[in-house]
């Protein structure tokens, strides 16, 4: 099993091959993963409530299994591209939880130094391609660096996460008719939470499903369960093995739900507490590996104890860490409008 | 300027509630008047802009969208053009760029490219600019690239007697309308006729404080910064006219260049960029109608010219700051000796 | 028969029944406003070489049984909306051919005042909406009219026209959703004439169809033989009833050919003589409806003859129309910008 | 003002063959550069700016898009994103209206909201501006609106000498460039350097006639009809200078402030409406840091303020003539006696 603390530090994904999957340390390191997200976007919530978060603020809690299961299948190279519902996916690329909150709190070392926030924030070196606020842009954008991998011969494949809400939006068909017709490497994920917004994925969206949304143009697509994380593993593989075998795009649908309101400012009236509790109390990805582990023998009581007290203390430090970075530094308000760099240019 | 007439004592409304008013009066007196949008009905409007509308006027009047800004502003210019009179709310104007075209070459230019037989009655509304920390991809205001562009009016309010008195009028109006409203007015209690026929003229900018030493030009949220520096250069014997343009497109030259004869100096405020802004009209205006009178040059207190930071302190340094403007009026009027 | 002059004024498209389909008259009309849009082009054609006709102007030749065999089982109150190769559409719906071409040559009679072009015409009265001259916007816009008339509970269809190169805009997706999901009274015809622009139907979308590019959101979706106008005629009024009985949006994909450039200044290379020859020497719809007549014996060669005479006739007036009709008055430089008048608004 | 060195005669090139050779020069030495867009492959280009290049580059460089604007611009942004260095041609940049939130909010927003992080360095080139009676929705100037906006370049030249050396300069740049062409100019011929060298840098704008009297400041296929007016006021004894701008965002100030300190008299030159547009902010700009020295105001010529109507004689007075710009010009240089 990985250190919390150096997993924290952007351990890079897990690198598994089907064998290895019901291996405890990678078992456990799921679940850890997993939590880490849900522990984050807790203390998220009650920084924004102490005020030092501002603006928008989008949780990710119900989630989790979607980012940590998919990332857990992918390879050294392959890059994540997400919109505003980000920090899951950031701390699942690997990206350091201190320096993600040190950027919603808006200090000078968050990962945009500030200037970004929680919703426009990106590593390179983590392939973590942003943070994009703009309800359906990243889908050309991580077809585009699908398109990147293609025309430099990589084996690479940016995986493209969108919202039910997002999936209605025109341009993603035409990223999907272009990622069709020039065979790009790109896993598209819908992360149907059954809600945009206040509006009911049956209110936005016609026809029956969502992972059809690609079939006329020839794009395979597939329902998952997004609270399992060992079938968002499964069907996340054999999307990847599709993609790299060069037979261009594939969809995943995940089906899931987040506990929360749409933003901190949400008190997402528009559901029922009787189906807020089937999600969060029946069907909670944490919760449900956590059985499985246990059911399975594949690890004990106390092996959750101490990820439990690890987190704890390592977002104790997040925390502190993300109050105590100062403000940027006024001279910033005119930096990285143009670049005068030419050499370094993104890699 | 206003043209109705007080019946009653003003009594106090928020922004929000007088937006909210505008429309459900004109909804009630025309029923090809209707709302769409994302959030505007069930959720009550993602600002609570258009609380209550779907209670009173149902779904098929408080239409709630899917998330395809430029699909929905297609078929609401399609169905003004087969005889409706939509209202389309952005959730924020920024949103709007997904539509432009439709805004653009759809609603603006079929008038004209029919010669004069289709016309497009649509007003298209929401918050515009800045609010408070989302960043740079929600934070920009449109009032110059809407304004650059005939076919269309732009109005863009601050009080809420303005706002609803001009939400009226734009609904009424037989042509496309952009309608900047700012969140963080939203929740700002105002002043109002209850005048049931207020109707506020587009085309008339509004004197809000009289003075004699120079004038400041706003527009929506920045009237308030305007009225605040002119509050604190009062006690510097700098006598501030405040003129509230309340609609860009047309622009009401007439009262701008009155002021300006009196004041001979000329500060314009916007929250916008300033590269080819209103500021940067407005001093165009000035050359061409008013240069005989200016003794100082006009000049432009602006957002800065970046991306709006997240940043607290750098978000701050990016908006027009209340000392911005005074060191702007300062600075013509001081600047007087060196220029006769 | 209706006479082609009064036709060409603007005569109401034919209310048949399927029990008359075979009728003589209705069947040389078919034939009559057919011809009457190919001899506009041929016309429209001179007129730009000579320089009476400037800028962009999309030739309709070859597709004509599209509009007409529609047109034919539309019914009164239906509209019409298509993109920049409009001039067919605009014939079919009853304007005047005086009128359009007056248009075309920039003159005062002209539908636009001159103003607008050949890409953009209008008439409510016709109840037809232009004349659009971005790709795909006319998609949305159509939709729009469908929805007024929902709302005004009018049993109305509109019909909206887009190639296949505007298949592919986003905006066509959000129309079909927001369709779908309302239940709108729209009939979306996409005209597949193989090539938008010089990109063929294979390099530009994805998928092996058009007309399923609705499927996901549960519009049905037929492939029609657009050069057989009984076929056209036939589909087109299946799926009316369908949506003129409440049950939504229908795709109707015209398989076409336009036997000229994308617009006079195309030499159109990019396709060889002998597949133009295929749609043109074997497939022409005005041919196949006349060899249709003859050999059913509904009409004889005579009746044709005197069509072609009738509409030569016509064109002469067109011409000379549209070439001594004045330039617009300067002042309308400045009219129509706004509107001040509140009372006529387009109905 | 241009950096390179004149090696040899000059030759004969027209515009669209300068753009080309730009284009496969930089393509030749760096394989991250491609081009995209709708018809630049097989078709050579829809007004045959790219001829030739899909024989020498391959389908794989020189992409053949759908007509779906939106879509392969932001997959053009995700592929600079990724490390390469597309150039997406819009076949008019009406059309870039589709794409303009992924030109604004993902490629000029992108580096600040990083902190620095994500480069986009991208060139987003084609026909900007009428050409010969295309119709209101084919026919809108882009340059005041990109120019509007932080985090892009903005530029508009006019000579083929200058559209080879920016277009180079824009393909290098680490930045998104707005490169705004005119299909008027495509087929004109310019002499031109064959110094294989050539690289016009951005951001520098160019006296292309010598004058004392006034200046014009045009950009694109108006530095033309500027030179011409100039040409004609010689022989009434006015010496005009023309600022060719050559780049619109960042404006060389410098250059026209020394302009105007010299000629003491502006007028600026668009095809562009007048709202907002680029001679306002001449106007604004010439207020901050030329007021003292102006013995006229500024005046602006630019299209009117309608949509582009199609018939021959309207599209001709929509248009800024030879003769506006010689009746701005005089009055300008007559204004005098009344403002001092
Ligand atoms: C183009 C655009 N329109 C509207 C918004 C406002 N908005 C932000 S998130 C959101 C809902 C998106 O829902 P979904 O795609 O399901 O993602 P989720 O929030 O559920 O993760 C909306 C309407 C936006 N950011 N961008
Ligand atoms: C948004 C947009 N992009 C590009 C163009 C330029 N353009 C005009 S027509 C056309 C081809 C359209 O092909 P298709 O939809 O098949 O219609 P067709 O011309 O074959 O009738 C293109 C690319 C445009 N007018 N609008
Ligand atoms: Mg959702
Ligand atoms: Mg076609």
């Amino acid at each position: 099993m990985r250190n919390v603390k150096s997993m924290a530090k952007s351990t890079p994904p897990i690198q598994d091959t089907p064998s290895t999957l019901k291996d405890k340390a990678h078992m456990l390191n799921l679940y850890k993963d997993m939590l880490l997200i849900r522990r984050f976007e807790e203390r998220s919530a009650q920084l924004y409530g102490m005020g030092l978060i501002g603006g928008f603020c989008h949780l990710y809690i119900g989630q989790e299994a979607i980012v940590v299961g998919l990332q857990s299948v992918m390879q050294e190279g392959d890059s994540v591209i997400t919109s505003y519902r980000d920090h899951g996916h950031m701390l699942a690329c690997g990206m350091d939880p201190k320096r993600v909150m040190a950027e919603l709190t808006g200090r000078r070392d968050g990962y945009s130094k500030g200037k970004g926030g929680s919703m426009h924030m990106f590593s390179i070196e983590k392939r973590f391609y942003g943070g994009h606020g703009i309800v359906g842009a990243q889908v050309p954008i991580g077809t585009g660096l699908a398109f990147s991998y293609k025309y430099n011969n990589e084996k690479n494949v940016c995986v493209t996460y969108m919202g039910d809400g997002a999936v209605n939006q025109g341009q993603v068909y035409e990223a999907f008719n272009m990622a069709a017709l020039w065979k790009l490497p790109v896993l598209y994920i819908i992360e149907n939470n059954q809600y945009g917004m206040g509006t009911s994925v049956k209110r936005a969206a016609a026809g029956a499903t969502l992972c059809e949304r690609g079939q006329p143009y020839g794009i395979p697509g597939v329902r998952v369960d997004g609270m399992n994380i060992m079938e968002v593993q499964e069907q996340g593989k054999k999307a990847l093995d599709h993609i790299r075998a060069g037979k261009g795009p594939y969809i995943l649908e995940m089906m899931t739900y987040r506990y929360r309101g749409h933003s901190m400012s949400d008190p997402a009236k528009y559901r029922s507490k009787e189906e807020v509790s089937v999600w969060k109390d029946e069907r909670d990805p944490i919760e449900h590996l956590k059985n499985y582990i246990l059911a399975e023998q594949i690890a004990i009581q106390d092996d959750f104890t101490h990820i439990e007290k690890d987190l704890k203390v390592l977002m104790q430090e997040v925390v502190d860490f993300a109050q105590n970075s100062p403000e940027p530094d006024v001279d910033e308000l005119y930096t990285d409008i143009l670049t005068h760099d030419h050499a370094s240019h993104n890699e | 300027m206003i043209t109705h007439h007080i019946m009653n004592e003003p009594k106090k409304i928020t922004l929000r509630e007088a937006l909210r008013d505008a429309m459900a009066e004109e909804m009630r007196r025309d029923s090809k008047v209707f709302l769409m949008g994302e959030e505007v009905g069930y959720y009550q409007g993602a600002y609570k802009v258009s609380q209550g509308l779907i209670d009173e006027f149902g779904p098929n009047r408080i239409v709630d969208t899917p998330i395809t800004e430029h699909g929905f502003t297609g078929l609401a210019v399609g169905a003004a053009f087969g005889g409706l009179k939509p209202i389309v709310e952005f959730m924020t104007f920024n949103f709007s760029m997904q539509a432009i075209d439709h805004i653009i070459n759809s609603a603006s230019k079929t008038l004209y490219m029919s010669g004069g037989q289709i016309q497009c009655p649509i007003v298209f509304r929401g918050p515009n600019g800045a609010a408070s920390r989302v960043g740079a991809q929600h934070s920009q205001c449109y009032a110059s690239w809407y304004a650059h562009c005939p076919g269309l009016k732009v109005v863009a309010p601050y009080s809420a007697e303005d706002a609803k008195g001009l939400l009226k009028a734009a609904i009424r109006d037989p042509n496309p309308v952009i309608f900047l409203e700012n969140e963080l007015l939203y929740g700002k209690s105002f002043d109002i006729s209850d005048d049931p026929d207020l109707i506020v003229p587009i085309g008339k900018a509004k004197v809000v404080r009289e003075g004699k030493d120079v004038t400041i030009t706003a527009f929506s949220l920045m009237v308030e910064h305007a009225l605040h520096a002119a509050e604190i250069l009062a006690k510097d014997n700098i006598s501030v006219e405040v003129v509230d343009l309340r609609t860009i497109r047309p622009l009401d030259v007439d009262t701008i260049v009155q002021s300006v004869k009196k004041t001979s100096r000329l500060v314009s405020l916007e929250e916008g960029w300033p590269f080819a802004g209103i500021g940067s009209e407005m001093s165009a205006l000035m050359m061409e109608h008013a240069f005989d009178y200016l003794d100082a040059p006009v000049i432009r207190v602006t957002g800065k010219d970046v991306p709006l930071p997240y940043a607290a302190n750098l978000e701050k340094l990016a908006l027009p700051q209340i000392d911005d403007i005074i060191n702007a009026v300062k600075s013509v009027c001081y600047s007087e000796m060196t220029l006769d």
